[in-house]
């Protein structure tokens, strides 16, 4: 298999260990509960906001506690919601009088556990709040899917709510605030490659040299469909004909672009999609505030970008451009 | 038909925890086909647990050891499974309360119980390519034998074998079926043509703890 | 071919022009020469700093240009050091009365480049300074090479270098606090994929899965060994067993620890390396005073990494903790 | 022996430019085996401009042409061989000079000069699995041949196919060459079994020029 690895089952434990040895003391680790929580937290002044994905998204959600961000994470294994035990046992060791907020990306899997372990602490009486991140326009709302699932949009929600929690904002004020973040971002996927699940040791779909996967999930789900490969030019244009409409972003807004790598393109590859993204939003009137190109939401080494527009007020600048700290990092 | 006893309770649950951790790898290969993957180790994360510490649980009750059992599986499965798993023996511990012994009316609503409870917590109805497409038939066919005098042999080993051949049947056929809960349901149209991992997994199920059972109880009255 | 272009020919200064719209002003582009230079420079009281290998590296060169950092990066076509033309008219554009400072990374291509543009410069009578970056131990040093290879330790150079620049640090007090980092630190790399030149369309080499080449250069060209894969455990004594007896790092030293992803190694794996490295480390008695874990220098998509020490003293240490700002960030 | 002209010059570098461009997937191809694979596409990026601009050089002397050609190459070509080949066509071109017409001596010294230059600037000597491999004993043929007298035909038709066949020959054993020089030769024992790139491409350059000139001059005297 193409990994560092010592043993699959160990995987995430291991790298979390890594996350936390890495943060010289500001981190801690519980390895029962695949838990990375500040080392300065709970703080009695301060929601808790916590998360807890699939693994295999790094550096979501893992890599991206810190100040201003999310306090705790407790993944799940690679591709699985977290165990509903972990999410309780966090909520537990986070709690804060002013609440703990759950932000939950919109899987059926990472639903009921976090809908299980709000009841649970509730009856408890914690004060839980909640958010539920549904960027990704690639999935239809139905009556009958769960809905849009939660993609690289999660970091702006984190992001604003991080830094608004930072400054002392109470729950409802967190909600408003993560609830606007949500309202207004969108995102849509292309996949070139599929990925290696560590337990599976290979690819869980094929991609065939030549095509494309248009509106990929995060965990390797397929898209909804499959097609030749495009130019740059062309890829762009799938991309934003899929989002712009959708919210729609119009002549005027200014919002945050951000080309998120899946984990196995190469950084200039991104660069090359946001220059060709940020000149055709400018053709249709609509100013980038802030670019954001990289990796913040992967589906382990799968070669493929999303495509994400956030748009953005005068508040949410402010929440954007505020300082953070989290593993992830680049000095 | 006789009372289904605690020592029964053991060798249906042992059998199904070491199947799921014997078929782990399959069931996370169907899952893999147009879900993510992730189905069978995930089950297998928590029927490692129920094997290990099994015979620690406490035993008092049928009721007893399924509530535990569904904790067990809720709290350490992770995705859609554990909830659902975990409800599922939740609601069947519940029903079955502080009995010891189980009439074979106790089993069918305690499984009832359980579909209720996976229905509730995932939101899913029969034909939307799930596990529900193999459990309900199944236990729709295990309370028909019941009522069936063909069927009436000791300990019930064709009614079980019956109500697994169900499930295996209609694990297969979920194959025609488009896939709308679970990750499944992204792929749309593409799900159709491949069995639900799932309900395949309760027909593997079914048949081992059927197998178990005759060797147990020797061959039933055949129907 | 398995990514996100137009046109092969054009790729680098597709994504060049990319990261200066990603940058809202900060950086500006010049197509002719590959050049990514800050608006804001040359500053008389300040060196100007650049660099150029081939592209394909990056973050690595032209997404670290900024305050505290690179004034200029002038990259060649993938895994090609860049024509003299480009070197001189960056070093025109760049001139300070202070000098312009070259940071080189040691190949025959770059060196041959930079020394010739190095010879026409100060023959008009311009102020150049020189840094030959060679951290990769896996070359041995000997007669007839060039020598050990520039890979991930030049992150550390050009950090160090940068600081002190910012803070109005004359050129031969830059050439020391360099040759100073240069001298410290040391890199070993295992790739596990090859990679995909633009312009090849399809990979460089193949290594089996369940092989890894040990002693891996960062363009491609095969390492030195060829072995059966091992676990992430064995992998890591691989890699500190040639760096720490090379400098030596002793008992009692401290150390920046780099585990850098050549571009198709997922971060989560590369932060279960750094676990495992940062153990072992503290079992031989030396102290990690920072972690670097992230894509600091690329091979394009190739999955592997580096493993880089550098030793450091308050000096160093000052000077690495020194605010920066690039293109390749989080926030 | 004639002396060649300007005319004679265009047909060389036009010939050898187009050779560089048409092959620049082979070249790349061969440099990817030990090397880095961009030799080939390196050397195109230069070669094209030539191409493309050859018309407008000044084309007063062969010193002018072949130092305008030196310029566009180390300024356009990057990695190591832009360098290399520019120093080459500079050196060559100060060693023809003013000159319009040039004896088979005045070809011999730009040949000298052009290796010396390559030697200081790249630091390879013979034997190192460089393009010196292939150019070096080519120079030789071809000094060598023009004081034979069976090999003064008419315009040096033979010498030159002579000279073509030593580089095509030379680079063919550089295969069981150890690369000294260049990213091939970090790969060390690995280097050997292959042909160097650059000296492949000089007896590709040389045949080409060596067919393109019995084109224009037809069969000289048989050796
Ligand atoms: N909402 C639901 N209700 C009932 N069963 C479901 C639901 N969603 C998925 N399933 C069942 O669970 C299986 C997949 O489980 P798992 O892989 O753990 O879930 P996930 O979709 O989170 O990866 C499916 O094959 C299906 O039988
Ligand atoms: N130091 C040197 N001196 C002379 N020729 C060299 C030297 N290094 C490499 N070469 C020649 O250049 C060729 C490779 O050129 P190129 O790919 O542009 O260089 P790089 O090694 O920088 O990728 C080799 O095949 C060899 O013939
Ligand atoms: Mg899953
Ligand atoms: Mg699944
Ligand atoms: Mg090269
Ligand atoms: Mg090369």
């Amino acid at each position: 298999m193409r990994k560092f690895l010592n043993d699959p089952k160990t995987f995430v434990n291991e790298f979390l260990e890594g996350v936390a040895l890495a943060s010289g003391g500001a981190l801690k680790f519980d390895p029962r509960y695949h838990l990375i929580y500040r080392a300065d937290m709970p703080d009695p002044n301060k929601v808790s906001i916590i998360q807890g994905s699939g693994s295999g998204h790094e550096p979501a959600h893992t890599m991206i506690v810190g100040r201003g961000m999310l306090d705790a994470a407790c993944p799940g294994d690679v591709f699985a919601g977290p165990p509903v035990e972990f999410v309780t046992e966090t909520t537990k060791l986070m709690n804060s009088p002013k609440g703990v907020l759950y932000i939950v990306n919109n899987y059926t899997g990472d639903r009921t556990a976090w809908e299980m372990a709000k009841e649970l602490m509730e009856a408890e009486d914690y004060k839980i709040g909640y958010l539920l991140v549904n960027d990704d326009v690639a999935v239809k709302d139905s009556t009958w899917t769960i809905g849009r699932r939660g993609v690289a949009g999660n970091f702006f929600v984190i992001k604003a709510v991080g830094a608004a929690a930072e400054r002392g904002a109470e729950m409802d004020e967190l909600e408003r605030i993560g609830n606007k973040v949500i309202g207004q971002v969108r995102t849509m996927g292309i996949a070139l490659s599929s990925c290696i699940p560590p337990v599976r040791g290979t690819p869980l779909f094929e991609i065939a040299d030549g095509e494309m996967e248009v509106g990929i999930g995060i965990h390797g789900e397929p898209g909804r469909e499959r097609r030749k490969m495009g130019t740059a030019d062309e890829i762009v244009d799938i991309m934003l004909d899929a989002v712009v409409p959708d919210l729609p972003f119009k002549s005027g807004d200014e919002v945050c672009l951000m080309i998120n790598g899946l984990g196995g393109t190469p950084i200039s590859e991104l660069y090359l999609l946001y220059g060709i993204a940020h000149k055709k939003l400018a053709d249709k009137g609509i100013k980038v505030f802030r670019s954001y190109v990289g990796e913040y939401c992967t589906s382990l080494e799968m070669a493929g970008s999303h495509l994400t527009l956030l748009k953005v007020d005068d508040e949410l600048k402010d929440l954007l451009l505020a300082p953070a700290d989290v593993a992830y990092r680049v000095f | 038909m006789a009372q289904a006893s605690i020592d029964d309770v053991d060798l249906v649950i042992k059998t199904m925890a070491k199947t799921i951790v014997d078929n782990a790898e399959y069931f996370a290969h169907l899952d893999s086909i147009v879900g993510d993957g992730d189905f069978g180790y995930s089950l297998r994360n928590g029927f490692e647990v129920v094997l290990a510490d099994y015979d620690t649980f406490d035993k008092s009750s049928v009721g007893a050891i399924l509530k535990k059992i569904g904790l067990v599986i809720s709290g350490k499965v992770g995705g859609v499974s554990g909830p659902i798993w975990g409800t599922a023996f939740l609601r069947a511990g519940i029903t079955a309360g502080d009995r010891t012994e189980l009439a074979p009316g106790d089993v069918i609503a305690m499984l009832r119980a359980a579909i209720s409870g996976i229905m509730a917590r995932g939101g899913a109805s029969l034909g939307e390519k799930t596990l529900l497409d193999a459990l309900v038939p199944a236990t729709d066919a295990l309370e028909a034998s019941i009522s069936d005098p063909a069927m009436q042999g000791d300990h019930a080993v064709a009614a079980l074998q019956r109500a697994a051949d169900v499930a295996t049947k209609a694990a297969e056929e979920t194959k025609s079926m488009l896939a709308m809960r679970g990750r499944a349901a992204y792929t749309g149209e593409r799900s159709i043509g491949s069995v639900d991992a799932g309900a395949t997994a309760v027909g593997v199920i079914l048949q081992a703890i059927a197998s178990a059972w005759r060797e147990k109880y020797g061959e039933g009255v055949p129907a």
